[in-house]
């Protein structure tokens, strides 16, 4: 298939090829393992290290200024080598573009480079017990002191946070619902605050819990302006449900696998099956190039983050069921496939269950009555 | 493959709509009255349409057929603009039947040539037995070969980029249809699109228009086969009838109702130019191992 | 399969479908054509002549006293030998059994005998306009007269309304949203009464709007009291969503159409559609006999007819779409076939959106929150 | 075929809910502590559940099942109970592996008696290396065959009606424990269960269970096929699944919620003893065709 790539990505596409295959480690231990997050985080510095961590950011941070399209080029590569889950990806996918729009220039360099190698690993922290669908319900609290802020309040269902260095989220600095809130940055392991692991259902602690007690932070670990939290939180929220997080190359690889293990013992009544999730990544994949175009000509991702989030995530999960059906008795003990399976049931639950993502596809986009 | 509908394009792309919107001759293409629909395939004509394939970029004859189905034209569109638009030979209006997928020649009634096609093989051909399609604006004919006329390569596919095109348009213009009818259909004392179960539908149906587009415009710049374009556009545009019929309820059960027309030939198109079945028969054929 | 059926069923079961076999026409006209409609009239007289028009009816009515569980072995007959559609269902499915229920042992012997014979076709009359969904918001009204009553207003998408003789519905005796209703039967040929039908999918006026101006009803056309029309129509509501308006015997005998259909030429990639359209249809008949043991030991058939009907719409249609991708390119033309697509697509309209079943599932079963 | 259970079979059916209720004994057995859910086990022979094939009607032996699969109990359970109580000998648990479609003897680490069966003959088997199952409850071990013992009849499609019976009761708690935690948790200041979204997963979840119940007991009735069970269980307790986990948001992906022992073993008992496609296959080669 050819998408009369320019000779420049062609030639970036051969070089991450290449790299990649001489270079991307398997079999590393879960990254929600003490041993596997180091192990890991030892994986970005490599990556770090040929600037491939983070390609689409500016050279200063570490990155290659490349276009989006060669990121997404890049992303088809490292999933088709299987290279290791990232272990930054909340730090690079969802903080980072925060920043780059609405932190300042001493944020940047200063947290930037140590994100993108991994030396600090961050943890999303926008979950509350009372608070899920529900955002805006956040009742953690930060309160003003002497040249910064004092944060207290239980977070949840964080991701990394077990082993991560560092978190971001909104805390309450007033009593408005939308417009009381505020987007810090904050440290995990500082005094008052403890970290309580989650199993999840691979039993492996994913996610944690998070409980702050008058934690300190200073006034540069605001990002935007007091108050101002849930507009800076919105504005890149596009990133978790839309490009970034999910790019086309973790379904193409999957969907190849998956044609693979048809292939290789072919069940004629399952065939229709693995035609559509073959299909449904290709068409993800040309629908991404088609955003790219969009944004590289100015356009902006907004509700539309929404469909793609609807697509992939309920594309995954039908990719994983049918590679464990096709594998008959064994499907139960599939370890690859299973842990697959079992993230692929996060998708239609987090980053705004899919519910609320239906909701905005037919109000904002559709225009339908609220 | 381009991403984007160059502005010259999307410009021809508004031309065409403007014609079409204009006309409203399905019901009586259906009841026999074929003169107001010729009249709206002339101006197309005119504008350079059913001649894309031989003049135009690939991407252009889907961007005809999107139209056509937007709009719902009655016709043999398919026929004239994809598959035989270098045998018009000035004429306005070609049908052809290439059994097994395409069994057999619509509107054969009106079409200026006739064909069939026979293991890739072009024949003049004769109308015979008329033959009831679910969609009253498709008359159906059974044809005859006469005269061989040598090969005709790449006809099928064609065919079927352009009715997966076609399916396309048909299903945005179901959506579009469903939205403007919910939001001022009220039950219960407010207008339907606002009860969340409405909402979910028609938000699944645009996903699913969303990720068919990009499959054909790939599909006709070679990046995917024309078996894709066809899956993807014939189940987004089948739920979207599903679905437009749904949240209309009886209103869109009737005839008379303009909902119909797009109903019926959706399902028309959806068994025509190969079933979901055949297309994933020739996608699965082609999956490279690695 | 054996169900174990006492005698006197087998031998219920043995007479109809010997009868059926010597009498059952094929090939009648569309019933929403006039030709069709007087001849599926003769078709029931027939039917009723031998006593098989209303088995489970009372003697006296034309019946033969037959349980339920003889009704719907009678049903399996009657669509397993491809009879004729029951030209007048909507009389003895959805009105008899509210006469039953409500109506004056006067109504019962001067109505109920004329309709089990097709003497007398009834047409329902519940939507409006503006009262689909929403039936309580009805407009149509009945003003007092003296010895009965002026019928005034609307009713549209009355089955059969185009070619029927009498119609049944709701009307508005008061301004009380739900308890201003009272539930009258009417003459649809007669002055004041204009049928206007409307053509259905398939081109046939299957259904029709009627007008109504100043149209004079007696007393003796009122079912139950006035002003509990609402109750007297939702007490039997159940009959057409649940059993009555679709016994299993019609989805059987498609399933068997479908299974010889797929075996003429097994397409393997459809098999499972195939099986699954198979199993759905034993599924509903094991369930309507569940359903029958529990009416006939004195149970009542109320929220759980949501169920049936959610169930048998969406089967229904899945076993026609079914054929109809199995049938190729002719899958366009397939009369039999597009017929019975056609009208499986009202299914989850009609007698209650399945929207509205979800929701009363959901509440009155499963206890959800309004 | 009754199409009601008996008064006894409803009160054997509560007073096996009575003792299992009673038992948390999941994560332990899970962790390897095997004592607490041994000790249900106990109850449950002396109220002679395990021996219900050899002792009762057919349909008893669903009533087991279901109970067992709606309290998640641990343990060789379609094994002990439905494919080898007469090899049970007085003994309290057994297992066995019917190669291909049930490659493991689960709990053979526990089980007093391992078997496999070949071919239909059955050998007394040795466990060997252990194998990891999604659902943490069924330890899961590959077994070598030592002595003969004879043929064992209808011992994979006992197994198959077992495991459709275990997936029904599991789908059941999955909606009952859904429907607890939407009435009770609230966002945007109301249940979540008073949103249409939400009421209509669970409504159709319902509908695929009511439906799937007459299948277990039609088929524990000779009416149809053990593989019919099986579909029509495993995939209305599978919807049931997704649904609970898609309604519970993150807390149903935590181990530390109970959610997790029925959404693990019910994806398990999906694959295991045939999926959808085995059975779907038997159940087509056995339609009549009139």
């Amino acid at each position: 298939m050819d998408l009369d790539l320019d000779p420049a990505t062609l030639a970036f596409r051969a070089e991450v090829r290449s790299w990649l295959a001489a270079n991307a480690p398997t079999g590393l231990p879960s990254m929600d393992t003490a041993e596997g997050f180091e192990a890991h985080r030892a994986w970005e510095r490599t990556l770090f290290d040929a600037r491939l961590s983070v390609v689409a950011w500016p050279e200063a941070f570490g990155g290659r200024d490349a276009s989006l399209l060669q990121w997404v080029i890049f992303e088809e590569e490292y999933h088709a080598a299987r290279a290791p889950a990232r272990v930054s990806q909340n730090g690079i996918f969802l903080l980072a573009p925060t920043l780059f729009a609405h932190g300042t220039a001493e944020q940047c360099a200063r947290l930037l480079p140590a994100m993108a190698s991994a030396e600090e690993v961050w943890a999303q922290a926008w979950s509350e017990p009372e608070a899920g669908s529900d955002l805006a319900a956040i009742r953690a609290s930060a309160r003003r002191t002497d040249g910064g802020w004092l944060l207290s309040g239980q977070k949840t269902w964080s991701s990394r946070a077990t082993f991560a260095d560092r978190g971001f989220g909104l805390f309450r600095t007033s009593g408005e619902r939308h417009r009381g809130l505020t987007y810090f940055m904050f440290p995990l392991r500082a005094p008052g605050v403890a970290v309580r692991p989650i199993a999840q259902l691979d039993g492996e602690p994913g996610f944690a819990e998070i409980f702050l007690g008058d934690v300190f932070v200073p006034d540069e670990e605001v990002i935007g302006e007091v108050g101002n939290g849930w507009k800076v939180a919105m504005s890149t929220a596009s990133n978790e449900r839309g490009l970034s997080l999910r790019s086309p190359g973790r379904f193409l690889a999957t969907a190849q696998r998956l044609v693979e293990l048809w292939k290789a013992s072919p069940d004629p009544a399952s065939r229709d099956r693995v035609v559509d999730a073959w299909l449904g990544a290709q068409a993800y994949r040309l629908y991404t190039f088609g955003t790219v175009t969009r944004l590289a000509s100015g356009g902006s991702l907004g509700a539309e983050s929404s469909v793609n989030k609807l697509f992939w995530s309920d594309l995954d999960i039908a990719m994983h069921e049918t590679a464990l059906d096709l594998l008959g008795g064994e499907g139960e003990t599939a370890g690859d496939w299973l842990d697959g399976y079992l993230f692929s049931l996060a998708g239609p639950i987090y980053a705004g269950t899919n519910e609320i993502q239906r909701n905005v596809v037919a109000e904002r986009i559709l225009g339908l009555p609220r | 493959m381009k991403f984007a509908l160059s502005p010259e394009q999307t410009q021809f792309a508004d031309t065409l709509d403007a014609v079409l919107a204009k006309s409203d001759v399905a019901r009586a293409w259906a009841a026999g009255d074929h003169e107001p629909g010729l009249a709206v395939w002339r101006q197309l004509a005119e504008l350079g349409a059913t001649t894309v394939v031989t003049d135009g970029e690939p991407v252009d004859m889907v961007v005809v057929m999107e139209a056509i189905g937007y709009r719902a034209l009655p016709g043999p569109a398919v026929e004239t603009v994809a598959v035989l638009p270098d045998r018009l030979d000035g004429a306005l209006l070609a049908t052809v039947a290439l059994p097994p997928h395409v069994p057999y020649a619509v509107d054969a009634d009106v079409a200026d040539r006739v064909f069939t096609v026979q293991d890739g093989t072009l024949f003049e051909a004769t109308p015979g037995k008329r033959v009831a399609s679910v969609d009253p604006c498709r008359a159906l004919f059974e044809v005859a070969a006469t005269t061989e006329l040598g090969p005709l390569d790449g006809a099928f596919d064609r065919g079927v980029l352009a009715c997966a095109a076609q399916l396309l348009g048909a299903g945005r213009a179901l959506l579009a249809k469903s939205v403007e009818y919910v939001r001022q259909r009220t039950q219960f004392g407010k207008p339907i699109g606002s009860y969340q179960a409405v909402k979910h539908h028609l938000a699944s149906v645009h996903v699913g228009l969303e990720l068919a587009r990009p499959v054909v415009y790939g599909a006709a710049s070679g990046v995917l086969p024309a078996s894709a374009a066809k899956i993807a556009a014939g189940d987004a545009a089948y739920r979207a009838a599903r679905t437009a019929l749904q949240v209309h309820g009886a209103i869109g059960y009737t005839t008379e109702n303009e909902l119909s027309l797009w109903i019926t030939k959706v399902r028309a198109l959806h068994s025509a130019w190969g079933t979901g079945s055949v297309h994933r028969a020739k996608v699965m054929e082609g999956l490279p191992m690695k």
